[in-house]
């Protein structure tokens, strides 16, 4: 096992966008974790207002400057990495924890019940994610839970596919069929052949949907049906800097230059583990 | 007569993870016009990577040249400009591989690639021929490897053909340049027994009708006893053997070739029954010390254990590589 | 009598696609067979001859189409997989590829211990005793597929495949995949344990200079059909189905020289009328192109032998 | 065409429409679980109880469900999506009008992102591992990373009031007069009438619009392609094409790119849908008078007809380019045309 580890830093080393990959994810999370007790005014996380500061240019005190009730926008920006990092996370992880189960499910046992999982899969496949996500949020009303519902929702689908896709492929390997040979159950086949052989596709995907569900949280927050002021959430702060543009640019550059940071970061990254996971690279 | 092909000291060596894989470790071979020679050997012991030497089609990185000369007509391909190694492929050597369904374009129909391949050929040294006239030479060499109905053939895809069938489509491909040498790479390994037995017929008619000189590699002594006057036994790296075929298979020199040959099951049934040669291919990232066939050598001493035998002329026409070779 | 298969065959649909109608395809076209305890059969064919098909029919790994299948002297043709299970242990596949047939990410010692542990049995004791017999030194326990040989991989799956005390091995082409200096040494490994253990088996190769090695008995089929069918040496030396002549000249020999058969294997989607060998046979007449395919009769099945 | 074609194509058909079926289905549910009472939203803001009761009958939303619910689907057959709150138009007019200005968005998206993609994806596979394959790398990720309505703001900051070179929202200006329609799309109706002024006006107005919608399919296209390619490019048939001598140019422009084209194709099909949905950001951040402004316009009032209805043509559209994709697939593999 030795030798798969280094050869995964070999490779992993050996590209300048997976290093930067690494490196914007560790950045982030590392915000997001110690984010509360780094951050220079602790107090404007939760909102107030100090109309007398609003709309200062960066400067020694506010090195991103300040928005338009006064706050610290260094401080929310960090603050909204947490929010964002959660609800990417989160996002990501129920919607593969739905998913998955179906789609290795639906690979696995096939007929009528693959049918059914699949069709409703291509239903919601039929209409595009963010599409389908405002309709969501429309029917159940804005704010950042039910956008967070509302992208579960939408990203299900892609899981299963994925899954099945694999178990079918999974399944016609020989050495499921030298499993049934064995007299191993179904049961024994998912657990202990399939699952952990599809595991590495699983990953690459997530990683890339941490940074997606990221990208639609802010989406949603920046057209006025996600996360509402004064929660600090990247897209929201846009949405609101948008009015101060172009003056006060700064406002809006910064919390963007973030998401794309953090989703630049995860999909780096995704890219990267699928050259190490793929057993096609390592062919030289 | 100076060789048509010579090979001088040539090692290979392949760049990865774990290393260095040193594939060729020295070859030294000479082919000179009309011969007919074949390359024997189980899998990694370098032969498809030796024949693909000779169009330098080996994937670089990681292939990497460590020393040694490929002189062909007394031109050196290694050290080809891009445009004189254009005018080589398919015009002075042409290859045919071993499986005939990945070494088509599945998507392309059967006529697009071999006009591809005139018109490719023409365009090395001059202008290229009209796509009209490619197709017509295109139905001149379906005719010349058995293949009728031109037209339609043509037209098709890949995939509507039999094995067999793209095999000959192949050939026909790599006889569109008149080449001087035809290097075969386990032409037959992924067809059917029956259909084997006609495409070796097919070359060994067109070597003969043709004046070609024939490399073929294989895994499979029989084969290439039925189309090659000449055989060298290849093991992890290197040529261990050099010999007229008829005479290697009635008294092989060297301890890898002895125990290639008994261990080949025979269909006639008095023959003894095949034995194993112990042990596995070494690894060609850290070979054995020595003759890189000595661990699993009943004769090896402590001689070979230290000194690479070089290849040595017993007889004349026929070498080996070992210190105990004796006639 | 071990195993005894009548009237076995599978049809395969192809779904109809934009471009292409719906096709059926008779890999096995009623194919009788069987194997005493401690025999060896040999199926030799060409590819898409239906041999491995076969196999998998013979231990219902893939549903039959019309036949009937008795091991051991029990009808297992309609026996649900739950009651297969436990017979499973008496009945094992090797495959062709054994870098597929192993899971990349069990180890050894876990691969070769997976079936007796389905099937309740401590598995401690034994792995290291089977690894032993097909010639594994006990360092290999730990070892992952992608560390092993070819040749080693292929013991691990026979070491595996012993591990429940079979009584039949169906054998997949169990050597194509390998160089011949391992081949021979599989080969005779398998003969060891044969002698040994008095199994039985059911060896599918397209060489038959390896079926003879390993089996009194051989069948040989063409386009999903027995088309002959006797004692190995016996067949060998005369040849009466003019398919078997033909596969027995094409090989090629160290001695050189041999006779080329015209024409490919037809499409198994549109197998030819009457004798499916007639449009390559030489000597093929009227009564082979029309009517139905001869049946197996005294061993050939073809209407001049 | 063959009957086999045909057959297939009624069959495909036949199944979008049931998948439309079960669209609407679905927006039915999603419009029936929504918290808040549709006929207080229908009588406004200020409504009072009667009002709302009033509302409620009118509407039919007194109903029983499955009555509605045949209702809703019988008004969708004849093409009635219902009345939008905000414009007091039916949505089946709004969609009508802000859907040509949609398309011609992505059309032009989708243009920008194969001249780019493809190029540049076979160009990082011919420098796999070398300095301008690890800078079309981070490119192609930075085209999904990048937010749309943030890059679309940047834009915007640089070209529009930054340099002045390009106005910054709308499809026209509104001293221009657009030309008569004749098939919707600006531009091609500007050509069409020979209207050279108001082309290149439209065109830029368009190009940023068309550049952020681009970016992430362009991206996808460049990543799909270049992995494509290096498969490809390391294929025995290309091996096999050098050593019969063919053409350099040629082995990497057609033989290799047709076989690389085929994945390509999918992942088009798929942004092609992708895009779609972009257009809710792209359009709000440049004004673009499209449904994806309309639909963001309406969900925020919480206006839902309107919702539904971009959602059910958006879905379509997704539909009908999967079709497209999958008899393209079938006339470039001459495998899927016969057996």
């Amino acid at each position: 096992m030795t030798r798969k580890l280094r050869l995964a830093v070999w490779l992993l080393t050996r590209s300048f966008a997976s290093m930067l990959g690494i490196a914007l994810v560790v950045s982030i999370v590392t915000l997001a974790l110690i984010g509360p007790w780094i951050v220079p005014y602790p107090d404007h996380v939760a909102g107030g207002i100090n109309l007398a500061n609003k709309l200062q240019p960066p400067s020694a005190a506010h090195w991103f400057g300040t928005d338009e009730v006064g706050l610290d926008i260094l401080t929310r920006v960090i603050i909204g990495a947490r929010v964002s990092l959660l609800v990417g996370i989160g996002i990501t992880l129920s919607a593969a924890l739905i998913g998955v189960p179906l789609g290795i499910l639906a690979g696995l046992v096939g007929g009528p019940l693959r049918e059914a999982i699949m069709r409703l899969t291509d239903l919601f496949l039929s209409v595009p994610g963010l599409v389908l996500a405002i309709a969501l949020v429309a029917a159940l009303g804005a704010g950042i839970v039910n956008a967070m519902i509302a992208l579960i929702l939408v990203w299900w689908p892609g899981y299963v596919r994925l899954a099945e896709s694999k178990a079918l492929s999974i399944r016609s390997e020989p050495y499921i069929e030298a499993a049934r040979v064995a007299g191993a159950t179904t049961t024994r086949i998912l657990w202990r052949h399939v699952l952990p052989n599809s595991i590495s596709p699983l990953i690459v995907k997530m990683s890339m949907d941490i940074g997606q569900a990221i990208l639609a949280v802010a989406s949603l927050g920046f057209l006025g049906l996600g996360a509402r002021p004064p929660t600090p959430e990247w897209g929201a702060m846009i949405s609101i800097a948008r009015g101060y543009l172009p003056d006060w640019w700064w406002y809006a550059i910064f919390p963007g230059a973030f998401i794309y940071a953090a989703v630049l970061g995860f999909n780096l990254l995704g890219d990267g583990l699928r050259d190490i996971l793929d057993p096609k690279s390592n062919r030289g | 007569m100076t060789p048509l092909l010579a090979i001088q000291d040539y090692r290979l060596a392949f760049d990865g993870f774990d290393g260095t894989a040193h594939v060729l470790d020295g070859i030294a071979l000479e082919l000179h016009a009309g011969e007919t020679l074949g390359v024997v050997g189980e899998s990694g012991c370098g032969k498809s990577v030796l024949a693909r030497s000779l169009l330098r089609l080996n994937p670089s990185p990681p292939a990497r040249v460590v020393s040694g000369h490929i002189r062909f007509e007394g031109e050196d391909v290694l050290a080809m400009p891009p445009a004189r190694l254009r005018a080589l492929r398919g015009r002075r050597i042409a290859m045919i591989f071993q499986d005939p369904a990945s070494y088509l374009n599945p998507l392309l129909s059967i006529g697009t690639q071999m006009e591809d391949a005139i018109r490719g050929q023409d365009g090395a040294t001059g202008r290229a021929r009209p796509r009209d006239a490619a197709r017509d030479r295109a139905a001149t060499l379906l005719a010349a490897v058995g293949l009728a109905d031109a037209p339609r053939l043509l037209a098709s895809h890949p995939h509507q053909l039999s094995g067999g069938m793209r095999q000959r489509v192949l050939i026909a491909m790599a006889l569109s340049g008149d080449p001087a040498l035809l290097v075969a790479d386990e032409p037959t390994t992924a067809l059917d027994v029956t259909v084997q037995a006609q495409v070796l017929a097919l070359i060994a008619g067109l070597v003969r009708e043709r004046g070609l000189t024939l490399m073929l590699i294989s895994h499979d002594l029989g084969v290439i006893a039925a189309a090659c006057a000449r055989t060298v036994v290849m093991y992890a790296g290197n040529i261990v053997e050099d010999a007229p075929t008829a005479y290697l298979l009635a008294r092989p020199l060297h301890p890898y070739t002895r125990g290639l040959l008994a261990a080949v099951p025979e269909l006639d049934s008095h023959g003894p029954r095949p034995r194993g040669i112990p042990g596995g291919i070494p690894s060609l990232r850290s070979p054995p010390p020595g003759c890189r066939f000595h661990p699993r050598c009943d004769r090896a001493s402590a001689l070979c254990a230290t000194e690479k035998p070089g290849l040595r002329e017993l007889l004349p026409g026929r070498a080996v590589a070992c210190h105990h070779a004796e006639v | 009598m071990l195993l005894h298969a009548s009237g076995l065959a599978k049809t395969y649909a192809t779904r109809a696609t934009a471009f292409r109608r719906a096709s059926r395809v008779a890999a096995v076209a009623g194919v009788d067979l069987s194997l005493d305890k401690g025999g060896a059969l040999g199926v030799v064919g060409e590819s898409g001859c239906g041999k491995s098909t076969l196999a998998r029919l013979l231990l219902r790994l893939i549903p039959l189409s019309a036949g009937r299948i008795l091991f051991e002297g029990r009808d297992i043709t309609a026996l649900p997989e739950a009651a297969l299970r436990p017979l499973r242990a008496r009945m094992q596949l090797i495959h062709q590829n054994p870098s597929a047939a192993l899971d990349p990410r069990l180890s050894v010692a876990d691969a070769v211990a997976e079936p007796l542990r389905i099937h309740g049995h401590d598995p401690r004791a034994r792995v290291p005793a089977l690894l032993a017999e097909v010639g594994l030194p006990g360092d290999f326990l730990h070892r992952y597929p992608h560390e092993l040989s070819g040749g080693q991989k292929q013991r691990v799956c026979i070491a595996r495949a012993l591990a429940l005390e079979p009584r039949l091995l169906i054998l997949d082409e169990p050597t194509s995949a390998l160089d011949v200096s391992v081949q021979a040494q599989v080969l005779e490994l398998l003969e060891g344990l044969r002698r040994q253990r008095g199994l039985a088996y059911l060896f599918i190769s397209h060489n038959l200079a390896v079926v003879r090695q390993v089996c009194e008995q051989v069948a040989v089929m063409y386009l999903g059909r027995v088309v002959e069918q006797g004692a190995i040496d016996a067949v060998l030396s005369s040849p009466r189905h003019p398919y078997t002549r033909a596969l027995l000249a094409s090989v090629p020999r160290l001695g050189g020289g041999g006779v080329v058969l015209e024409g490919d294997a037809p499409n198994p989607a549109a197998p030819p009328s009457g004798c499916p060998f007639h449009p390559r046979c030489a000597v093929a007449r009227e009564a082979c192109r029309e009517g139905p395919a001869p049946v197996l009769r005294h061993g050939v099945a073809c209407h001049l032998a | 065409m063959d009957r086999r074609l045909t057959a297939y194509l009624l069959r495909r058909v036949a199944l979008a429409g049931i998948m439309l079926f079960g669209l609407v289905c679905l927006t039915f549910v999603i419009a029936n679980v929504a918290p808040n009472d549709p006929a207080a939203l229908a009588a406004g803001p200020d409504a009072g109880r009667s009002q709302i009761e009033q509302a409620r009958r009118d509407y039919g939303l007194d109903r029983p469900l499955h009555e509605q619910f045949w209702r809703y689907v019988s008004d969708l057959a004849q093409g009635e999506f219902g009345r939008s709150i905000a414009t007091g138009r039916s949505v089946g007019q709004d969609l009508a009008r802000y859907f040509p200005a949609t398309l011609e968005l992505c059309l032009l998206a989708m243009l920008i992102g194969l001249a780019i993609g493809v190029p540049l994806g076979v160009l990082s596979a011919l420098m796999k591992d070398r300095w301008v394959d690890h800078l079309t790398r981070i490119f192609a990720v930075s085209g999904i990373a990048l937010p749309p309505f943030w890059f679309g703001l940047l834009l915007q900051l640089g070209f529009a009031t930054g340099l002045g070179w390009l106005p910054t929202s709308g499809r026209l200006s509104v001293m221009t007069e657009p030309p008569d329609p004749i098939t919707g799309l600006l531009l091609t109706d500007a050509l069409l009438r020979g209207q050279w002024g108001v082309f290149r006006e439209g065109l830029s107005y368009i190009v940023l619009p068309a550049i952020v919608l681009s970016f992430p399919c362009m991206a996808s296209i460049l990543r799909v392609n270049r992995a494509e390619m290096v498969e490809a490019l390391r294929a025995d048939y290309v091996m096999s094409a050098q050593a019969h001598g063919v053409n350099p140019w040629r082995i990497v422009c057609v033989h290799a790119l047709r076989n690389a084209m085929l994945p390509t194709l999918a992942i088009i099909g798929l942004r092609w849908g992708w895009m779609m949905s972009s257009t809710v950001l792209v359009e709000t951040v440049f004004d673009w008078p499209g449904i994806g402004l309309y639909a963001v316009s309406s969900a925020i009032a919480g206006d839902f007809k309107p919702v539904m209805g971009v959602t059910l043509i958006v879905g379509l559209n997704f539909m009908v380019a999967n079709l497209i994709v999958d008899l393209l697939y079938g006339v470039l593999d001459p495998r899927l045309r016969e057996g």
